[in-house]
């Protein structure tokens, strides 16, 4: 219970203090980190980049959430809603691309260049008919 | 089954209804289950007199908590099968399937068959024959919608979609738009027509106006079109204005727009004109005065209009055949008299509504609300009552009594082309425009 | 119970002190702050989520465009950017121990710096838009040559035009409620939740920003 | 449970009379308050949208134009209905009203864990439904979906109307983030979570969709901005953009939302047929989990509203079969609420007679949304007056009725009247019954083919257009009688309310009615389970 559980705390001490230098080790590890992210793009692996770029950004991610949000310290409940919101974009893009990839008739991009031009109408070629 | 969806056009349709009624079926079953449940526990549990009776404090049964979850999630199996099998057939076209392109805009469908023969507002396909619908759209979302072929698919600008369906009885059918798509959304409708198979291959094989115009040198078919499309009844050639202006030496004429600044009908102006009536307009003449031609027209009728226009440099007197009487398009029968005025009030081949408005405002003619009865002032300052006979005479000869404030555009057009009953009717369609 | 309107929330206290919450205790409080600032950042990524999905679809569709678009991005400036503001996510972490060992000069200090980060982001985001409108690649001054990219462009603006957006919302959080109690020195062990929810958001920021920074400037 | 919270002090001071002048009620930090600010605010627009779906029904009464003279008129009317019912009135309509009055109450706490951000959510929303008032000025066109490439191309103020329902959901994020952390941290010693009312769970359930559904359309409708700013390409297909992409961003949130309309709804109805049974909810557990589950499921069925809007087959056929998913625990709930009678003491008060109205309407929504999670049958019903009549079966027989329902229910509670039981059953006659025939016409026309948002109708269609017009007129005057009356009590009532008129075993029935500002005179301890009515031995009859 609520009240009940925050009597357990201790008052002079509300939240787990992290040490600065733990904060410092993990600037370095993002900063390079970066530096690979970069790097690699140069690589031209196809689709791999974006994979990697992805892979790379979500460990960079990850360390800020755990240690400079102090996630590692958090309880259950707020895992679970620091959760949610990243299972709900991979349901979002997973559920959109149910469909389109699988369309059978894709955007005719033809069409999309030929809308874009001014809908002025060529003067007719009836005069030279 | 039930049959409670009506009419089954296509082959696929009594798997649709099969579907549809069993679901149905289990519907209205278990509904009346739990609601004559709940009823009959309302009814023997009641409070009598008003006062508590004791009751048992039963906190739930898990036998029962399993059964009635297990019972749903087996019917919902077997209804979502039913739904998936019929989808398929609605999803699969035979590859034999005649292709027709469909294009959606507003407020119309363009069909074009694979021979390039077009329509508008009209499918016309053969019976026992499978037909592929490709459809594109030309500016908002619209949605093809054929209730007895139960298919319907949205209909999406720069992007392909299609349904198909295999129609098993010949017959005028209703299409629908049901995907919003703005003011006109209602009236973007369009009629299938299911012919027996020789008789398609002969409509779709007759081809005698197009090829005739085909052979025509472009301003000749400029001047069928002028009789035709029925510009006759707002363009005169003989320089009096009408409801638009005269196309007696039009060409090149330069001069100024409602809006004040100036224009040149050259091939462009005139093209617009044709497209985007409201666009660019005279001075002096109605702002609404004219439908677009949008999709009704090609390319090379419109340069024929064009062409034609050049010809009319007054040079030499041209003559064209008055148009023919237009048969009425709308179906009229069964309709009551004010129904059938209004059929002919908005029927493109009269174009009544060109000039003459139903909510009060003035265009051209005076508008419809409320003019029966009322009392006019004519141009010669005379007083008329609007009654059947002057409406009849104003119909027959429109010129003989103008009221006051109005030119004398509408052309004298409809005496042979409307009978006296259909002026009754439409008489009796304006009397309802209170 | 009076007839006399007592505020929830009462501010008038030494201090140090953490600020006497009229309906729950200190720890509760602290809880629910924290648990209320996590449920919103959560809202914040989902704001996001849907322009990640929309660029995987646009992305999908114009995969050779956004190719070549996102190599008219500059991508010096992305990446000192993206220095910029991890460096600051890191002293704003530092801030919140500070506040916890009640060094309120200290939560000046690092969220001061953070700050600054967070200006100099803004200067070489300013710098870039206006690179872009230039070569007329700019919402209102399209450059028809441009057009293809526009799929690609039109993301990139709402993207790194919101994430920028929250940079300022950031500043203006870690200002009034980090730097400014501090300079009054409010903080001490008992009570820091102020920082550390500024400090949070700011990080959301930074986090958004890593992948950002890839997407749009790397691999486009 | 606890039956024994003390005596106020003062039985004559309570939350309506602690303090007075309008301005202590606009500036309020107190949930109840607060519950009310809402409640008057959303009743307006509840009011002006049903105004325009009279026109609208009067409009369609029979063929041809009748009163409305051009189809824009008529476009824009169902479009404010729709936006006013779904942004300013459903979603709204019971968390932000009773969920904020009974939360607190109902867990044992003295406020909402945010107070100040609850009365802030409250001016957000002002604020959103000024915007939309404004947008009224050249009054948008486009129907509550703001479908583009038509979102992005008409000339109606567009921009302003998403921009309000921007705001809005901005509003609801902030009152959900409130509720579940309040739910989370201020129950009252011994509230475990199996002690909750269900009402709690559902309300629950719902603040999670509010905050993690609502940010989806808040920025979908931003990039609707974006693209007729300054064409960002990303909906518009003349552009390169996707149309359908725009369907799935909207329904991404629009699904669930109807689950923050529902699910309140059920809860409501969960508390509110145990007390008129003497009787424990039946299967308390099983209606908590399948709150949960609809939730849950809720966010993954979304494109079954895009069956024929051009996605892959692919999609469609995996999307309607997780949508039967969703029909599941909606079922149980039924089912549970049903055998909550069984061997009962039932008493048919007010919210009883509407209790159980909400069960056979939500068996009519519930069956046809069968229908229309059915593929090859969905194709067909797609955009007809069946889905129509199928969501004002959801929305207004469920969500509706049940906030009506819940106005009855703790009207005692929130004013310490008690409201007229024989005028609120004749108004609950005249809603019902003009509910019916409002709409089962519909469900016909929607088998007959007839399109939805249709100015004019082909003459075969009219026989039953005119009926469906005659009930709405029924249906508005049940509303407005009930709504009336209620107020009319509340202003010049005579009775007052006991503490506990139903003798629940909730909490907030523990303390005083109305309760006091800060609901308790000292925090509740919890000891017993929230239905434990009847007695263990106790046979019925």
């Amino acid at each position: 219970m609520a009240h009940s559980q925050s009597h357990s705390h201790g008052h002079e001490e509300i939240g787990h203090v992290v040490p600065e230098s733990t904060f410092l080790k993990v600037l370095i590890a993002l900063l390079v980190l970066t530096v690979i992210t970069v790097l690699a793009a140069k690589v031209d692996m196809g689709k791999w980049n974006i994979v990697g770029a992805l892979v790379i950004a979500s460990i960079k991610a990850s360390l800020v959430i755990a240690i400079f949000m102090h996630g590692k310290y958090e309880n259950k409940i707020i895992w679970t809603y620091i959760l949610i919101p990243f299972i709900l974009l991979a349901i979002m893009i997973g559920g959109v691309f149910t469909d389109d990839p699988f369309r059978d008739h894709p955007q005719p991009f033809g069409a999309q260049a030929e809308q874009a031009a001014p809908a002025a109408p060529a003067a007719p070629a009836a005069a030279h008919h | 089954m039930l049959g409670l969806l009506g009419q089954q056009g296509s082959d696929f349709a009594h798997k649709v209804d099969y579907a549809h009624d069993v679901v149905t079926i289990i519907s209205v079953i278990c509904t009346v289950a739990i609601v004559g449940v709940m009823l009959y526990f309302a009814v023997i549990y009641r409070q009598r007199d008003g006062k508590d009776h004791e009751t048992p404090r039963i906190e739930g049964n898990n036998t029962l908590e399993i059964i009635w979850t297990v019972f749903p999630t087996l019917v919902c199996i077997w209804v979502a099968w039913l739904g998936y099998d019929s989808f398929i057939d609605l999803r699969t076209p035979p590859a034999n399937a005649m292709e027709i392109n469909v294009t959606g805009r507003k407020w119309a469908w363009d069909f074009t068959y694979k021979n390039g023969k077009k329509t508008t507002g009209e499918l016309v396909v053969p019976v026992d024959e499978p037909v592929k619908l490709v459809m594109t759209a030309k500016d908002v979302l619209h949605s093809f919608f054929v209730p007895v072929m139960r298919t319907k698919a949205d209909v999406i600008p720069g992007r392909y979609t299609y349904e198909w369906f295999r129609p098993v009885q010949t017959g005028d059918f209703q299409v629908f738009c049901t995907e919003y798509c703005g003011n006109e959304h209602s009236k973007m409708l369009a009629r299938l027509k299911v012919l027996p198979k020789a008789e398609f291959e002969r409509w779709l094989a007759d081809d005698s106006e197009a090829r005739k115009l085909a052979s025509l040198k472009p301003s000749d078919r400029g001047k069928e079109l002028y009789v035709s499309k029925q510009c006759v009844t707002c363009h005169s050639l003989d320089g009096t204005p009408r409801v638009g202006p005269s196309w007696l030496k039009i060409f090149g004429k330069e001069g100024k727009l409602a809006d004040g600044s100036t224009y040149k009908a050259d091939e462009n102006y005139i093209r617009e004109s044709i497209l985007q009536p409201q666009a660019k307009v005279v001075q002096g003449f109605p702002a609404m005065g004219m439908p677009s031609y949008q999709g009704q027209l090609s390319d090379d009728d419109i340069t024929g209009i064009i062409e034609f226009m050049k010809t009319l440099d007054g040079t030499q007197k041209v003559e064209v055949a008055p148009a023919l009487p237009k048969k009425s398009a709308a179906s009229t029968v069964g309709m009551t008299p004010a129904e059938r005025g209004k059929a002919l009030f908005n029927d493109s081949g009269n174009m009544c509504a060109t000039c003459h408005s139903i909510d009060g405002s003035a265009l051209v003619g005076p508008s419809f609300k409320g003019l029966y009865g009322r009392k006019e002032k004519i141009a010669d300052g005379t007083e008329v009552t609007v009654d059947d006979a002057y409406i009849k005479e104003s119909i027959y000869k429109p010129t003989a009594k103008i009221v006051q404030g109005y030119a004398p555009a509408m052309p004298a057009m409809y005496e042979g082309k409307l009978s006296d009953q259909d002026v009754a009717d439409i008489t009796e369609y304006i009397k309802t425009l209170k | 119970m009076s007839a006399v309107a007592h505020p929830i929330v009462d501010h008038n206290v030494p201090p140090g002190e953490p600020p006497h919450i009229h309906h729950m205790d200190t720890t509760t409080a602290y809880g629910a702050a924290k648990l209320g600032m996590w449920l919103f950042l959560g809202t914040e990524i989902l704001l996001f989520a849907v322009m990640f999905c929309s660029f995987a679809i646009m992305r999908y569709y114009h995969l050779g465009e956004f190719h070549d678009a996102s190599k008219h991005l500059n991508l010096w400036a992305g990446g000192f950017n993206t220095i910029v503001l991890l460096i600051s996510s890191f002293t704003a972490a530092v801030a919140v121990t500070k506040a916890q060992k009640g060094d309120n000069a200290g939560v000046v200090k690092n969220f001061g710096f953070s700050l600054v980060c967070g200006l100099i982001f803004l200067c070489v985001k300013g710098y870039e838009y206006s690179e872009k409108a230039r070569h007329g690649m700019f919402p209102f001054v399209w450059n028809s040559d441009f057009y293809h990219y526009k799929n690609f462009l039109g993301l990139y603006f709402c993207m790194s035009g919101l994430h920028a957006l929250h940079v300022i919302i950031g500043m203006a959080l870690l200002y009034w409620y980090g730097i400014r109690p501090a300079m009054r020195g409010r903080f001490s062990g008992k009570y820091y939740t102020p920082v550390e929810l500024g400090a949070l958001y700011w990080h959301l920021v930074d986090l958004i920003w890593i992948y950002l920074f890839p997407l749009l400037y790397l691999v486009g | 449970m606890a039956a024994h919270a003390s005596a106020a002090v003062n039985e004559e001071l309570n939350y309506l009379n602690w303090q007075k002048g309008i301005w202590s009620w606009l500036s309020s930090t107190d949930h109840k308050r607060i519950c009310f600010l809402y409640l008057f605010t959303i009743l307006i627009f509840f009011l002006a949208g049903g105004v325009a779906a009279l026109l609208v029904r009067t409009e369609l009464a029979f063929a041809g134009p009748q009163i409305i003279t051009d189809p824009h008129t008529y476009n824009v009317l169902f479009t404010m209905h729709g936006v006013f019912m779904i942004f300013l009135f459903v979603v709204p309509g019971i968390p932000a009203t009773l969920g904020n009055f009974l939360i607190p109450l109902m867990i044992g706490a003295k406020d909402v864990a945010f107070p100040r951000l609850n009365l802030f959510s409250y001016y957000v929303y002002v604020v959103g439904a000024l915007i939309g008032a404004v947008a009224m000025f050249n009054p948008v066109d486009t129907g509550w979906t703001f479908y583009a490439p038509y979102s992005t191309t008409t000339g109606t103020s567009v921009s302003l109307m998403v921009l309000a329902a921007f705001v809005l959901g901005f509003s609801s994020i902030l009152t959900g983030l409130n509720f579940i952390v309040t739910i989370h941290q201020l129950r009252a010693p011994g509230m475990t979570w199996m002690r909750l009312p269900v009402f709690i769970w559902a309300s629950y359930a719902t603040a999670v969709i509010q905050t993690v559904a609502t940010p989806v359309i808040g920025m979908t409708l931003l990039l609707i901005i974006a693209e007729r700013a300054f064409g960002a390409g990303i909906f518009d297909p003349s552009k390169g953009g996707d149309p359908v992409l725009m369907e799935h961003l909207f329904w991404f949130y629009s699904h669930p939302v109807v689950y923050i309309m529902v699910l309140p709804a059920f809860g409501v109805i969960g508390e509110i047929i145990p007390v008129f049974s003497r009787k424990p909810l039946f299967g308390y557990k099983m209606v908590v989990i399948s709150s949960m589950a609809i939730a849950a499921v809720g966010f993954i069925v979304w494109a079954h509203h895009m069956f024929v809007a051009g996605i892959s087959d692919f999609s469609a056929k995996f999307f309607s079969i997780v949508t039967f998913l969703v029909a599941i625990p909606t079922a149980i709930k039924v089912f549970n609420w049903v055998s909550t009678m069984y061997k009962g003491s039932i008493s048919f008060k007010t919210p009883m007679l509407y209790a159980m109205a909400f069960v056979f309407l939500f068996m009519v929504a519930g069956t046809t949304g069968i229908y229309l999670a059915m593929l090859g049958v969905d194709v067909y019903y797609h955009d007809t007056y069946f889905v129509v009549a199928h969501f004002h079966y959801t929305i207004q027989g469920g969500a509706v009725i049940g906030l009506i329902a819940a106005l009855h229910f703790w009207f005692p509670k929130m004013t310490g009247k008690m409201y007229n039981e024989t005028v609120s059953k004749f108004a609950f006659a005249a809603l019902f019954i003009g509910f019916n025939l409002t709409f089962i016409p519909q469900f016909i026309l929607g088998m007959e083919g007839m399109p939805r948002r249709y100015y004019d109708y082909p003459a075969q269609y009219q026989t039953l257009h005119t009926i469906s017009t005659i009930g709405a007129y029924l249906n508005g005057f049940g509303y407005s009688f009930a709504l009336i009356n209620l107020l009319w009590v509340a202003l010049f009532g005579k009775v007052k309310a006991p503490r506990n008129p139903y003798n629940s075993l909730s909490l907030e029935w523990q303390t005083q009615s109305p309760p006091l500002h800060e609901n308790f005179a000292e925090i509740p301890v919890v000891t017993e389970e929230p239905y434990s009515y009847g007695t263990p031995t106790g046979r019925g009859h």
